[in-house]
């Protein structure tokens, strides 16, 4: 039993590893890395599913007739470019955070936040346009 | 043929609306246009009397919005009485509010009129809903057509008047009636009004009690305390909004609706065998001489007749409560003849407000002199809320002490005659102040004495009218008697 | 029907997709904006039609099945179109191709021109992928069109004027992430079991396996996976600020679709994948539910009521909506089922509408906040008309569309015997008198402030939508053969199906 | 080692290394996807896990700085809890898991069984892999292309490549990184000696796709590398004077449609949207030519995609 979970069981770890990194940190670009491992473990799980003791890749040559099962491949790769394009469009964003709030650490924007609504209420001022508005003409 | 003018009943009112929009700049057209839809409506009306008379109740079905639940309109005695009132009541409520709105300078007075015939057409939905859905449907159209009409000056009175308005009618309509209905739908199956009702056999006593208190409360139209505060606060509205609220559509709908409840979901029978109304009885009771007490502490003429209305109102819910033939009679009947005296009365209150500028009751003395018609038809129709006769109001309380004694209540019977006689001396002392006291000297408007100084015509002929019908229907008890015999179950074979 | 070739009829379920799919990119390659506009709104309502068409063909129950690439199922892909989903395609089409058409007023205040093709090109993405999830029938494919969607919705949230939005597009890009990576694991687990990826093959094949840990384990992975989607209580963290600050008209076609189509998704795995009786009888997902639900609607109403920025407070107000479809789908009666389905519509409806109609009137003030808000209705006499109609409508008052489903909610736990949560159910609606009140009070009877005085009825382009919106509430609250008539039939079908 | 370097990152407060550690993840995880014979995915993981996040990600970090602050206390329990309970609940599914590599689970006994026994006849390249993804679950890849064009759109409509006239225009000013690299001159001959021949591997690699591991996808990214390699060394002006982004957008667009239309071209012969074999009169033609076509489409996009999102990054940096 041990032997043939065993490879499921790290698997496990590493996942409940980058979820960890995702959830605990503040920063947001190290959080895009938790999720890069959270999910690159996964891909480790669905190509564990799919291998075969004794087989090879799925590639049609004479003399091989032990396959591993080529349907998890396919998911996976679809499943890391997913990933990346996640991955980038969190980065853009990121990237954006920084250039609007100056940090991307999760608590100082929380707390830039909340000046501003602070100011906000005691002005009452009406939101003006953002800066991105201005970046844009 | 039926069919064409039950759905004519309830587009002629709307389709009014509408063309009212279209000539927004013509006030003539538009006011003309008003008195016709009316008209037109109050004929379709009386023109169900024979099918009515001869024991016919045809039936229309509009749309299932919910699986096996229709929009159902069906004609029966105690739907079409109301309707009666209702469209009838319209004509001159109109009449009246032309010359009003245009005495009193009102703005929008477009949408006023639009709302109104809203307003009419949901009060005619209920008059004629087929099953306690419909009934519903209507019943909140109608709060929220109302609503403009309460606001309508737009200032923070009117607003704050309007917030408890829809607050109160909202809040107990979803919160009570919504939540009734569906329990009885689930309970069984159906929210068809039918002669004998629906719940025998479904409800036990306890449920069929709370069922009823949670229906009756749900009728917050129906005012009954503590549910009554909408009806003073909406006193902001012009004066012909309130002779809408309290005499044409709204509190009748909403006693309406406990009566044929009653009648058509409890059964009398139902209720008289578990005795579920007894806690609404005596809210009733309860509601009715209270507010006959705060009435007598109002000075404000309208307030007056506010609270005046949610005693009159529980006589309705009284005698839907007693469930007996003379109780359901007499609560029926009290919906006709205190909408006659309540419009009466409205009317004149609005009257004096045009001509004089005056709305409290202590600035009423001597007036009778000035405005001798007005007057006059205040004293008629205060006879006729009180009970007495020869006006038609003495036939309804009649029916209700008959049947407070046949169920052999004694204590309510002393209440309701111990009501009758704050009636009297709330109402009769205005009328005493205008005739018996003279004009105060002071008076900056004092005019030689013996001068007339009438509303507009438009005001004062459509009160003498309603004054007259409250003669008239004395007249006519016997007829009324009739027909609303067929809804009692005991001339259901 | 027999003019059109047949040819194009059985083509119908891969044209639905492409006609935005494809319009995407061809958009993208403009930099007239208006042009891009032109080709969007053509491409959506040509999305409509379709999907009517498609409504047409599987009225009455039936279902149609179209193989991509055709290669036939569990080896290819199959895309399924049954009544439940047709409606579902409805909703995201026809109101995405209403939002559509505001859309162009809406941005051009905000974006230059190159961006705003871009950004119909986003929208377009957002609803092709919405109607490949809506329409898949393969677990996987749902994954992939999942991850579309919520890149697509991510972008239009980042969009927003306030920077605020960016933090809420990332935590939504965060937590969305996560979401769907449970429900890959989800999906992992099932396929391991069963070896194949087709729903309706592993409906036949998941039943042997009900005492497998692995099932359970996927269960719990995609309910909560699913559950970060929709938003549902109390996984609607990323929910008020996301909608609270995506830009204007979009927020309307998020609030319409995007947690709508993540709830079919989830009705479609409980009931014809997992099955019910394993997601009820065995996992007892109605003990999780059922409290969940009813507490998401009394907290996230109840901050409704508190608020004092009208986007924010139509933002908790859907986490509440979303409350009832929890509900009926827990209730686990037609009634209640019944209820689901068509307050999916409804709220949809009525939500986008007015969401719609409050960007029409930030179209003017530039702000969401209620203090700015006030008078508006005599300024713009005509948007906060719609406005009112479709807030009374969400209250659930007759007449209107919102009434409906309330009425088969309420029914639904009375049916149950369940008097409490009807009771709650109730208490749950005058608070959303009270939220409604709130905003049409301020926006009647208040003044209004000075700089606002003299603003303008909103643009025809915008205040149309908004009336097509009102009107098909109320229409909806009469004649429901398409909502809750429709809706009927697939609960019994679902329930049927266990 | 895997759990050891993911160890490693949860405890790295320097992003840099954190993210070399990444990049060493990835590349790691490629080793065992290799080893479960899964070639295609190794090489694609490779290729985008290790190359292509890893240097977005440098590139956002250039931007936003690299320290990430130390973590407070009260933010650590309730995550370890989560992730503690998700672990658990893992866990408990395992026990009842198939054992691994054993060749009777449902896995290996349902579906998969046509592809590797038919594949072959019915849609003829070698690489099974390849013919699943391209053929059977074509409808898949092409969601797949269209995730990626979503990204392109987002991250464009975010930052917006060359939409800033600074791009091209602007004299880039000092830094550090492209500075340093300029400057020395090893690095800039092996590149020189680099981007060529990789530039032509990500040719056949397009090509070989059906016979051995390859495709689109792994063409595109390392197309994209050898772009951003020459970007990386001698700057991003020189890069984008070879392809200026304002024309390379339109590449994602073409990539996707150029996919769309094989299948759409395919509904207008009598098959069904995908369905290769509908193509030509001969259907084995048919997939054949539609599965190449198809691949040439995802390697447009997929290329595109990433030269510009890289674009876009460091772009923001100058």
């Amino acid at each position: 039993m041990i032997v043939g979970l065993f490879n499921y069981w790290i698997v496990i770890v590493l996942m409940m590893a980058g979820l960890y990194i995702v959830m605990s940190s503040g920063h947001l670009v190290k959080k895009i890395i938790g999720l890069n491992v959270f999910q690159t473990s996964v891909f480790i799980f669905f190509i564990s599913m799919g291998a075969v003791d004794g087989g090879t890749a799925p590639i049609l040559k004479d003399g091989f007739t032990v396959f591993s099962n080529p349907l998890p491949h396919v998911l996976i790769l679809t499943a890391i470019v997913v990933g990346v394009a996640t991955t980038a469009l969190g980065l853009a964003i990121s990237v954006r955070v920084f250039e609007a709030y100056g940090t991307v650490e999760e608590d100082e924007i929380l707390a830039i936040d909340r000046d501003n609504r602070e100011r906000e209420i005691s002005v009452s001022t009406v939101v003006t346009e953002s800066s991105q508005n201005e970046r844009d003409q | 043929m039926t069919d064409i003018l039950l759905y004519a009943s309830l587009l002629v009112p709307l389709a009014g609306g509408l063309l009212l929009l279209t000539q927004k700049d013509s006030a003539n057209t538009r006011d003309v246009i008003s008195i016709i839809t009316a008209t037109i409506l109050f004929l379709i009306i009386l023109s169900f009397y024979p099918t009515v008379l001869a024991g016919n109740s045809p039936s229309i079905t509009l749309a299932e919005p919910i699986q096996g639940l229709g929009i159902v309109f069906t004609i029966e005695p105690l739907g079409l009485l109301f309707a009666t009132v209702a469209s009838g009541l319209w004509i001159l409520t109109t009449i009246y509010a032309i010359g009003y709105m245009r005495g009193a300078n009102e703005t929008n007075q477009t949408r006023f009129f639009l709302c109104f015939a809203i307003s009419i057409a949901a009060a005619i939905g209920i008059a004629f809903a087929g099953n306690l859905l419909t009934l519903f449907m209507f019943y909140e159209m109608l709060t929220i057509a109302t609503y403009p009409l309460v606001t309508h000056k737009g200032n923070e009175a009117a607003r704050q008047g309007g917030r408890v308005y829809l607050g109160i009618l909202m809040f107990t309509s979803i919160g009570f009636l919504l939540f009734a209905i569906l329990w009885t739908y689930s309970l069984t199956g159906t929210v068809e009004f039918k002669p004998g009702g629906i719940l025998q056999g479904h409800a036990s006593p306890t449920v069929a009690l709370i069922l009823l208190t949670l229906f009756a409360f749900g009728t917050g139209k129906a005012a009954l305390m503590p549910f009554h505060r909408w009806l003073p606060s909406a006193m902001v509205a012009p004066t012909p909004v309130s002779a809408l609220l309290h005499a044409v559509a709204v509190v009748k709908a909403g006693v309406f609706t406990v009566l044929k409840i009653t009648v058509y979901v409890f059964g009398i029978d139902f209720i008289a065998d578990t005795g579920a109304s007894t806690i609404i009885l005596w809210v009733a009771a309860f509601t009715l001489t209270t507010a006959s007490i705060v009435a007598l502490t109002k000075d404000n003429l309208k307030a007056r007749l506010a609270y005046s209305t949610v005693g009159q109102l529980s006589y309705v819910i009284v005698g839907a409560m007693l469930a007996n033939a003379a109780g359901i009679i007499g609560g029926a009947m009290q919906i006709a003849m205190h909408a006659m005296g309540k419009i009466t009365l409205f009317f004149c209150a609005g009257a004096i407000y045009v001509a004089t500028k005056k709305t409290e009751i202590s600035q009423l003395d001597g007036l009778g002199h000035r405005m001798p018609f007005t007057f006059a038809a205040f004293f008629v129709g205060s006879l006729s809320i009180i009970g007495l006769p020869p006006m038609g109001g003495a036939w309804s309380k009649w029916f209700l002490l008959i049947g407070a004694a046949d169920a052999e209540q004694w204590i309510l019977l002393g209440l309701l005659l111990l009501s009758s006689l704050l009636n009297v001396v709330y109402l009769l002392s205005i009328v005493g102040r205008a005739f018996f006291v003279p004009l105060p000297a002071n008076s900056a408007t004092a005019l030689p004495a013996g001068t007339i100084q009438e509303a507009p015509l438009n005001c004062v002929v459509p009160l003498c009218l309603t004054a007259t019908g409250c003669v008239v229907l004395f007249l006519f008890g016997d007829a009324l008697y009739n027909f609303l015999q067929p809804i009692l179950p005991k001339t259901e074979p | 029907m027999s003019q059109i070739p047949s040819q194009l009829v059985e083509q119908l379920p891969a044209i639905q997709l492409l006609l935005t799919l494809l319009a995407a990119p061809i958009c993208s390659m403009f930099r007239n904006g208006d042009l891009s506009w032109r080709i969007a709104t053509v491409a959506s309502w040509a999305s409509v039609a379709c999907a009517f068409a498609l409504l047409h063909q599987v009225w009455g129950g039936g279902s149609i099945s179209y193989e991509m690439g055709g290669w036939p199922p569990p080896w290819g892909i199959e895309v399924v179109i049954d009544e439940l989903t047709a409606i579902v395609l409805l909703l995201v089409t026809l109101f995405g191709a209403l939002v559509m058409t505001a859309l162009r007023e809406s941005l051009s205040s905000i974006m230059r021109h190159q961006r705003q093709s871009l950004y119909y090109t986003t929208f377009l993405l957002c609803m092709a992928s919405l109607i490949g999830i809506t329409i898949t029938g393969d677990a996987f494919n749902v994954f992939v069109f999942l991850e579309i969607s919520s890149l697509a919705t991510y972008t239009l949230i980042a969009r927003g004027r306030d920077r605020r939005a960016l933090t809420a597009a990332f935590r939504y890009l965060i937590m969305g992430t996560i979401g769907a990576t449970f429900i890959l694991i989800a999906i992992g687990f099932m396929y391991m079991l069963t070896g194949t990826l087709n729903m309706a093959d592993l409906s036949e094949r998941l039943p042997e396996h009900y005492d497998n840990k692995v099932l359970h384990a996927s269960f719990a992975f995609f309910t909560i996976g699913i559950a970060l989607k929709v938003a549902m209580f109390p996984l609607h963290y990323w929910l008020p600020n996301a909608y609270t600050y995506s830009p204007k008209a979009t927020t309307a076609f998020l609030a319409a679709t995007a947690t709508k189509v993540s709830l079919y998704v989830m009705i479609r795995f409980i009931f014809d994948v997992y099955g019910v009786e394993f997601a009820f009888g065995q996992m007892q997902l109605g003990t999780l539910l059922v409290p969940l639900s009813i507490a998401g609607i009394l907290v996230a109403s109840l901050t409704a009521v508190f608020q004092d920025d009208a986007k924010r407070l139509l933002a908790w107000s859907s986490v509440a909506q979303l409350g009832y479809m929890a509900l009926g789908i827990a209730l686990l009666n037609a009634n209640g089922l019944t209820s689901a389905v068509t307050h999916m519509f409804n709220h949809a409806m009525m939500k986008a509408g007015l969401f719609l109609a409050l960007a029409t009137m930030i179209y003017r003030t530039q702000s969401s906040s209620l203090a700015s808000l006030s008078g508006i209705g005599r300024t713009m006499p005509w948007t906060t008309g719609a406005f009112a109609i479709l807030g009374i409508g969400l209250i659930g008052v007759p007449f209107t569309a919102g009434f409906i489903s309330k009425w088969y909610l309420v029914s639904g736990a009375l049916d149950k015997d369940w008097l409490p949560v009807a009771v709650l159910l109730i208490i749950s609606s005058l608070m959303a008198i009270a939220y409604i009140g709130k905003m049409l009070d301020v926006m009647y009877f208040k003044p209004a402030p000075s700089e606002f005085a003299e603003i303008k009825e909103g643009p025809k382009s915008m205040l149309i939508p908004c009336w097509i919106f009102a009107l098909l509430t109320l229409y909806f609250g009469i004649d429901t053969r398409l909502t809750a008539g429709l809706a009927g039939r697939v609960a019994s079908n679902l329930l049927g199906a266990s | 080692m895997l759990v050891a370097t993911v160890f490693a990152i949860v405890k790295l407060d320097h992003l840099m290394t954190a993210v070399m550690l990444m990049g060493f993840f990835s590349l790691l995880s490629s080793c065992i996807f290799m080893i479960l014979d899964a070639v295609d995915v190794a090489f694609t993981e490779a290729a985008v896990g290790a190359g292509a996040s890893t240097i977005f990600i440098l590139a956002a970090l250039a931007i936003v700085g690299r320290k990430s602050k130390k973590k407070r206390r009260e933010k650590t329990i309730l995550p370890l809890i989560i992730v503690t309970c998700t672990g658990a609940l893992l866990l408990y599914a395992t026990l009842d898991m198939p054992y691994f590599g054993t060749p009777d689970a449902p896995v290996h006994t349902h579906v998969a069984p046509r592809y590797l026994l038919e594949s072959g006849e019915e849609v003829g390249p070698p690489n099974i892999v390849t013919s699943v993804l391209a053929s059977y679950r074509g409808y898949d890849t092409f969601g797949e292309a269209g995730v990626v064009f979503t990204a392109f759109i987002g991250v464009l409509l975010l930052l917006g490549a060359g939409t800033r006239k600074s791009g091209l225009e602007r004299e880039a000013p000092p830094n550090v990184k492209v500075e340093s690299m300029r400057q020395k001159i090893v690095l800039r001959e092996v590149a020189d000696l680099l981007i060529a021949p990789v530039l032509v591997f990500a040719l056949y690699v397009q090509w070989h796709g059906d016979f051995g591991p390859g495709g689109g996808f792994q063409a595109g990214v390392i197309f994209a590398s050898a772009i951003i390699l020459y970007a990386l060394i001698y700057g991003i002006v020189p890069a984008q004077k070879i392809l200026p982004p304002r024309k390379l957008a339109y590449f994602p667009g073409i990539g996707l449609l150029l996919y769309a239309l094989v299948g759409v071209i395919a509904m207008f012969k009598g098959g069904n949207f995908l369905a290769y074999g509908a193509l030509m009169a001969d259907p084995h033609d048919g997939q054949h030519y539609g599965i190449l076509a198809i691949e040439l489409g995802i390697g447009i996009t997929v290329a595109a995609v990433m030269i510009n999102i890289f674009f876009s990054l460091s772009e923001r940096s100058l």
